[in-house]
């Protein structure tokens, strides 16, 4: 790609909330080896040239999300993106901070709101009766049980959090992350919690919010078929609803502390 | 320590990087249209409504075939032309949300909207072919 | 993950909007079909004049195609508007008072259609006998 | 996360019973067996979802099978770990590795089924049964959503991105911990009456290693200062398969699912090295084999040998390997469906760490440790693979129980004293002002240079002793050195620094270690020394801090009913 052993520009905005009035952009160059990714080059930056830039990382490896970001526009794992697929597409790196959460500092964003709204989906399998002395079995299609894989792949990263356009306008959208997190429960056989998480997901803010908009599926890292799930989550909550089932405007109650196998 | 860096300022920079156009893709370009497109047509039935009243209401039975002999002036057909556009826009990708509403095509969504479109560019092939004669009434 | 309980989800349900939405726009499918027939192609070639409306108009059929056009697809239209109304407030107050006046706009709106209409039912020779 | 969403105050005069430091699979694990009644608390220097337990592939050993049993598995255990691990300790592990599992599965863990929908095993290096349990290539992702869907359901306050750097100590027991709020700077004090390191691994002071940038030892290094020994940190376990540049793990189920390595000259060389368990013989095993054909020039330029997949077929590769399918393309271009991966070894895991019991319990009252950051040990010279995991959930509970039976018969803690905040308080404030054109990056450098070239697969006296001469050097550059972010909020640059310091801190203690461990056992290879000695060296070393570095002291390794034998595969 003609980057190998030159020198990349990364224009990279910058922010301390108790020194700048405002955000501004800082050029570093930045060598650059074949196959470098761009949380390599960033992690250079940080060793060779500018302690002070602030990201957040861990794995770089994509398996924590800890580093999404917007790069060259669009939001992207710091540590999946090559540095040459960015330089092929704009002739430089261009970072900025996640849409749609609180701006803090540099490259990082407060992350509080994406949190609240996981925990709202009261994420966690919610099994009936006590469990038995071994594993549960669990039959299933394999296309089921890779489609609750794949859900389950989600690594936090939040970047369907940032791409979805909805999230930009609403607020209060649960958003991609804590639908599909629901949807990963709600068609886990193992599990029965639908009528404690229909409140918070048949809400206004709840899936009925999506738009379609694929933009999640789209820039997933973990290539989550996150649209689909949520369309299987609204054909499900439709369904109960029409059924009558589940009382429609039930707060949910809170779940009993499960049998605590440790104590 | 180390290289030295340059900083320049940030013009126009917002604190909160807004969301732009280039970042969309098919699925949300199709949203944005569809909302458009709805919230055109629902513009346009008033207006329809407040012509068609006010021509019936206080000018009467004669002047209907008058009103419509000027609607199917060359301009008006066309508006009529791109009212049809706008529904037929509507109307496939609201098809297209519901096939995904019922758990259809959901993976091949960006084939699902370019092959709908086709679909419509017959349409308005086909109602050009209809309408445009009208044009010389 | 918090000592406290989570936050309370509000009660309204978006569940209604949404499927109302779609089984409006299932119906408007059939209906704007039927009237762009009945307008642009069981007459064709005929001149649109007073009378041929007319005529088209009183047919029970036609009647019922245009009137629940403009039934569901003032409900479709003013659900949509206010769906991108309340998208991004919270406020339960202001999303009353949104619907509530996009009702009393709808069934008014309603009213005045069937009205406009009327001339055309009414004004029938079947009405003057 | 926190009730508020805020970032929370430590209000200084509130006490926890159980702080928990590290939010991995160990840190969860243990706040979760913590009685309810008690307060609890975990903190963790990053978003808990960021712990390493989430990169762990391949899987969680359990004798399940009727077929298998789980004496079995403590015998694979013990060989595997040329027999160093404490027996009692491995028998505790694999006795209870069942009970683990199945209750990971209760709470919601998406394990790979069999046809029969019961959980699947695979075969795992050095091990005589197909035992490990997984979910796909993502087991450890898998497991830690689990618990921490656990953990949320449960309520378990988080203090998220705070960085611990100090543990209190007071009338000779555990009084608490120092730690940085990231997102303010601010520096707290955090009273507590027992405290549960959890902080994982170590690997950042190795230029080539599978473990992310937050493995920086930190609780390891802050316990060590603190007074309590580490325990046997010369055994770092390589991992045999990395893809190059990266050094993104490979797992060790591409070879259970049947893998073959091959050397340049299309040679399965490992019938060479271990005859009957081939490609997957114990990691210490292949790591050397694989270091030997590169040395004796039977490797790519790259210095890489491959792993070739393809037989094993696509459905195979892309369902039961999807995240190294994934990984081989995204950071190699390569498609292992038609291409065999090039890997090298590279670090991956301390088997040493806070000496601990079966409790979790150290030589300092109230303080804890389990997970990779402690040594209970089971784990000996070599982990087998697939027993991580398995420790972390076993002996991470087992810290929890243990610090709510201390909570009941210890009701006070001691106060944290402000001198002892201030003392902190000013050094970093000394840091903050310091001016100096020497910073962190290149000490790392030179640190992870030094080890990896002198403390490495193979090791001897001189090359050891070149390392502790050139750490002793890095020191003094890192007592004199500084920061590029004066700034208060998220200054990573400060807290780099202050890993930097604890990094250095270890990699003496692994040096000094490797010297007075005159044989070779397990990970720990001299060539000067090759064979093992089991009459002079059957026994633990412990690393105790001084002024004047690392004083080595020894314990001895508890022997059940697995006489030692010569190991061969
Ligand atoms: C790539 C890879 C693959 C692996 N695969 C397997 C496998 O298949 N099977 C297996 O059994 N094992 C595997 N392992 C090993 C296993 O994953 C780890 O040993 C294990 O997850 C460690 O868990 P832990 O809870 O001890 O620590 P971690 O999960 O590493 O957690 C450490 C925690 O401590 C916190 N912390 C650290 N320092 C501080 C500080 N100063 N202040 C506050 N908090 C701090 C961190 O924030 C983090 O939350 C693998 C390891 C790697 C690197
Ligand atoms: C012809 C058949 C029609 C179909 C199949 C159809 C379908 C749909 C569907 C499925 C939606 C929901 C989109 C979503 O939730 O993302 C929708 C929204 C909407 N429709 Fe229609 N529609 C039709 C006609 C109309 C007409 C005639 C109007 C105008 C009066 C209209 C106005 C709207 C509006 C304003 C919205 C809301 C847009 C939004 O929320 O983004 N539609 N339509
Ligand atoms: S669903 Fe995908 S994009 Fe969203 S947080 Fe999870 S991994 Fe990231
Ligand atoms: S981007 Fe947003 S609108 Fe729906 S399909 Fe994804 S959640
Ligand atoms: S650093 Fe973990 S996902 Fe990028």
């Amino acid at each position: 790609m003609g980057t190998v052993g030159s020198d990349v520009v990364f224009q990279v905005m910058r922010y301390d909330p108790r020194r700048d009035v405002e955000p501004y952009w800082a050029e570093y160059d930045v060598p650059v080896d074949d196959g470098d990714t761009v949380l390599m080059s960033l992690m250079r930056i940080r060793e060779s040239q500018d302690g002070s830039l602030g990201f957040r990382a861990s794995c770089r490896s994509g398996i924590c999300g800890s580093d999404g970001m917007v790069i060259n526009g669009r939001s992207r794992l710091a540590c999946k993106t090559q540095v040459a697929a960015m330089v092929a597409l704009r002739g430089r790196v261009v970072l900025e901070p996640l849409r749609n959460l609180r701006y803090v500092k540099d490259l990082v964003v407060d992350q509080t709101p994406f949190w609240k709204k996981f925990r709202r989906v009261e994420p966690y399998l919610m099994p009936a009766g006590a469990p038995p002395a071994e594993e549960r079995r669990m039959v299933m299609p394999q296309d089921a049980f890779d489609l609750l894989s794949k859900a389950s792949d989600c690594i936090f990263c939040e970047i369907c959090y940032s791409e979805c356009p909805v999230n930009g306008i609403d607020r209060g959208f649960l958003g991609p992350q804590a639908l599909i997190k629901a949807f990963r429960f709600e068609f886990d056989p193992r599990d029965d919690g639908a009528a404690s998480r229909f409140a918070p997901l048949s809400n206004v803010e709840g899936a009925w919010r999506c738009r379609t908009t694929f933009n999640c599926t789209d820039s997933c890292p973990k290539g989550i078929p996150i649209t689909e799930g949520i369309q299987r989550l609204k054909k499900k909550l439709a369904a109960e609803t029409l059924a009558g089932l589940t009382p429609a405007y039930r707060s949910p109650t809170p779940v009993e502390s499960p049998e605590d196998t440790s104590s | 320590m180390g290289r030295g860096f340059k900083v320049r300022p940030a013009t126009g920079l917002k604190r909160h990087p807004a969301q732009t156009l280039a970042t969309y893709r098919t699925g949300t370009w199709a949203w944005m249209l569809h909302r458009a497109t709805g919230l055109l047509i629902l513009a346009y039935l008033y207006f329809h409504l407040i012509v068609l009243s006010s021509d019936v209401w206080f000018k009467g039975s004669a002047d209907f075939n008058r009103v419509v002999g000027e609607l199917t002036a060359p301009p008006f057909i066309l508006a009529d032309l791109l009212l049809f556009v706008l529904i037929l826009y509507h109307a496939l990708n609201g098809i297209r949300i519901m096939l995904f509403d019922l758990g259809y095509g959901i993976g091949h969504q960006r084939e699902w909207f370019w092959g709908l479109m086709g679909v419509g560019a017959l349409l308005m092939v086909a109602a050009s072919v209809a309408l445009l004669p009208l044009a010389h009434l | 993950m918090a000592s406290s309980s989570h936050p309370p989800a509000s009660g309204r349900s978006g569940t209604w909007p949404w499927l109302l939405q779609r089984v409006s726009a299932a119906l408007l499918l059939f209906f704007v079909m039927a009237h762009l027939w009945i307008e642009h192609f069981m007459h064709l070639g005929a001149r649109i004049t007073y009378r041929t409306v007319l005529e088209r108009l009183v047919h029970g059929f036609y009647v019922f195609v245009d009137a629940g056009l403009l039934g569901v697809v003032v409900f479709h239209g003013l659900n949509g508007l206010r769906s991108v109304l309340v998208e991004n407030t919270n406020d339960p107050a202001a999303v009353r008072a949104v619907t509530t006046t996009l009702w009393v706009l709808g069934v008014a709106t309603f009213v005045f259609g069937m009205d406009v209409l009327s001339p055309f039912l009414f004004g029938h020779p079947w009405f003057r006998l | 996360m926190t009730s508020t969403g805020k970032i929370p105050k430590v209000d200084q005069t509130t006490s926890y019973d159980v702080l928990v430091v590290g939010a991995g699979l160990a840190g969860l694990r243990a706040a979760l067996a913590v009685d309810p009644e008690l307060s609890c608390v975990v903190l963790s220097k990053v978003y808990p979802v960021r712990s390493h337990s989430v990169a762990a592939q391949g899987g969680i050993n359990a004798a399940l099978d009727p077929e298998d049993r789980w004496q079995d598995h403590a015998y694979d255990t013990i060989k595997g770990s040329d027999y160093l691990a404490d027996q009692d300790a491995a028998e505790f592990l694999c006795e209870d590795a069942a009970r683990a599992v199945y209750e990971m599965e209760h709470w919601g863990t998406l394990f790979s089924r069999r046809p029969d929908g019961r959980i699947a095993q695979r075969s795992f290096g050095g091990q005589g049964y197909p035992r490990a349990c997984y979910a796909a290539d993502k087991t450890g992702r898998a497991l830690y959503q689990t618990l921490f869907e656990r953990a949320v359901a449960q309520r378990i306050t988080v203090f998220e991105e705070f960085f611990v750097v100090s543990l209190v100590v007071a009338e000779g027991r555990v009084a608490g911990v120092l730690a940085i709020e990231i997102a303010s700077g601010r520096l707290m004090a955090i009273p507590a009456r027992t405290v549960i390191f959890a902080t994982g691994g170590a690997g950042m002071m190795y230029a080539r290693t599978t473990n992310p940038y937050i493995a920086t030892g930190d609780g390891l290094a802050i316990a060590y200062r603190a007074g309590v020994p580490l325990k046997d940190m010369e055994f770092i376990q390589f991992h045999p398969t990395t893809l190059p540049g990266m050094n993104v793990l490979i797992t060790e189920g591409a070879r259970g699912e049947g893998g073959y390595l091959l050397n340049a000259e299309h040679d399965r060389f490992m019938g060479r090295y271990a005859p009957k368990l081939m490609e997957v013989a114990p990691r210490d095993i292949v790591s050397r084999a694989i270091e030997t054909e590169l040395l004796e020039g039977r490797g790519f330029a790259d210095g890489s040998v491959h792993l070739d997949l393809r037989h094993l077929g696509e459905d195979l590769i892309r369902h039961r390997l999807s995240e190294i399918y994934d990984f081989a393309i995204t950071y190699r271009g390569i498609n292992p469906v038609h291409e065999p991966i090039p890997v090298q070894p590279g670090q991956h895991y301390i088997m040493g760490g806070i000496a601990t019991g079966l409790e979790g319990q150290t030589t300092l009252p109230g303080f804890y440790a389990a997970g990779e950051c402690a040594a209970v040990s089971v784990h000996g010279a070599n982990r087998l693979g697939a027993n991580s995991l398995l420790d972390t959930l076993v002996f991470g509970r087992q810290a929890g129980l243990a610090a709510t039976r201390f909570c009941r018969e210890e009701p006070q803690a001691p106060p944290i004293s402000e001198a002892s905040w201030e003392e902190w308080q000013d050094r970093l404030a000394t840091l903050r002002a310091r001016r100096t054109p020497m910073h962190y990056g290149p000490i790392r450098a030179r640190l992870r240079a030094t080890m990896t070239d002198n403390v490495g697969t193979f090791r001897d006296r001189k090359r050891l002793q070149a390392a502790r001469g050139e750490l002793a050097a890095l020191r003094e550059v890192y007592a004199h050195a500084g920061v590029m972010d004066r700034g208060e909020v998220f200054n990573y640059d400060l807290l780099a620094f202050l890993e930097t310091g604890f990094l250095l801190d270890l990699a003496a203690t692994v040096v000094e270690g490797a010297l007075v461990r005159e044989e070779s056992r397990g990970a720990h290879w001299r060539n000067d020394f090759p064979a093992r000695h089991d009459d002079q060296f059957l026994k633990h070393f412990l690393c105790s801090w001084s002024a004047d570095g690392p004083v080595v002291g020894e314990a001895p390794v508890a022997i059940t009913h697995y006489a030692p034998k010569p190991r061969t595969y």
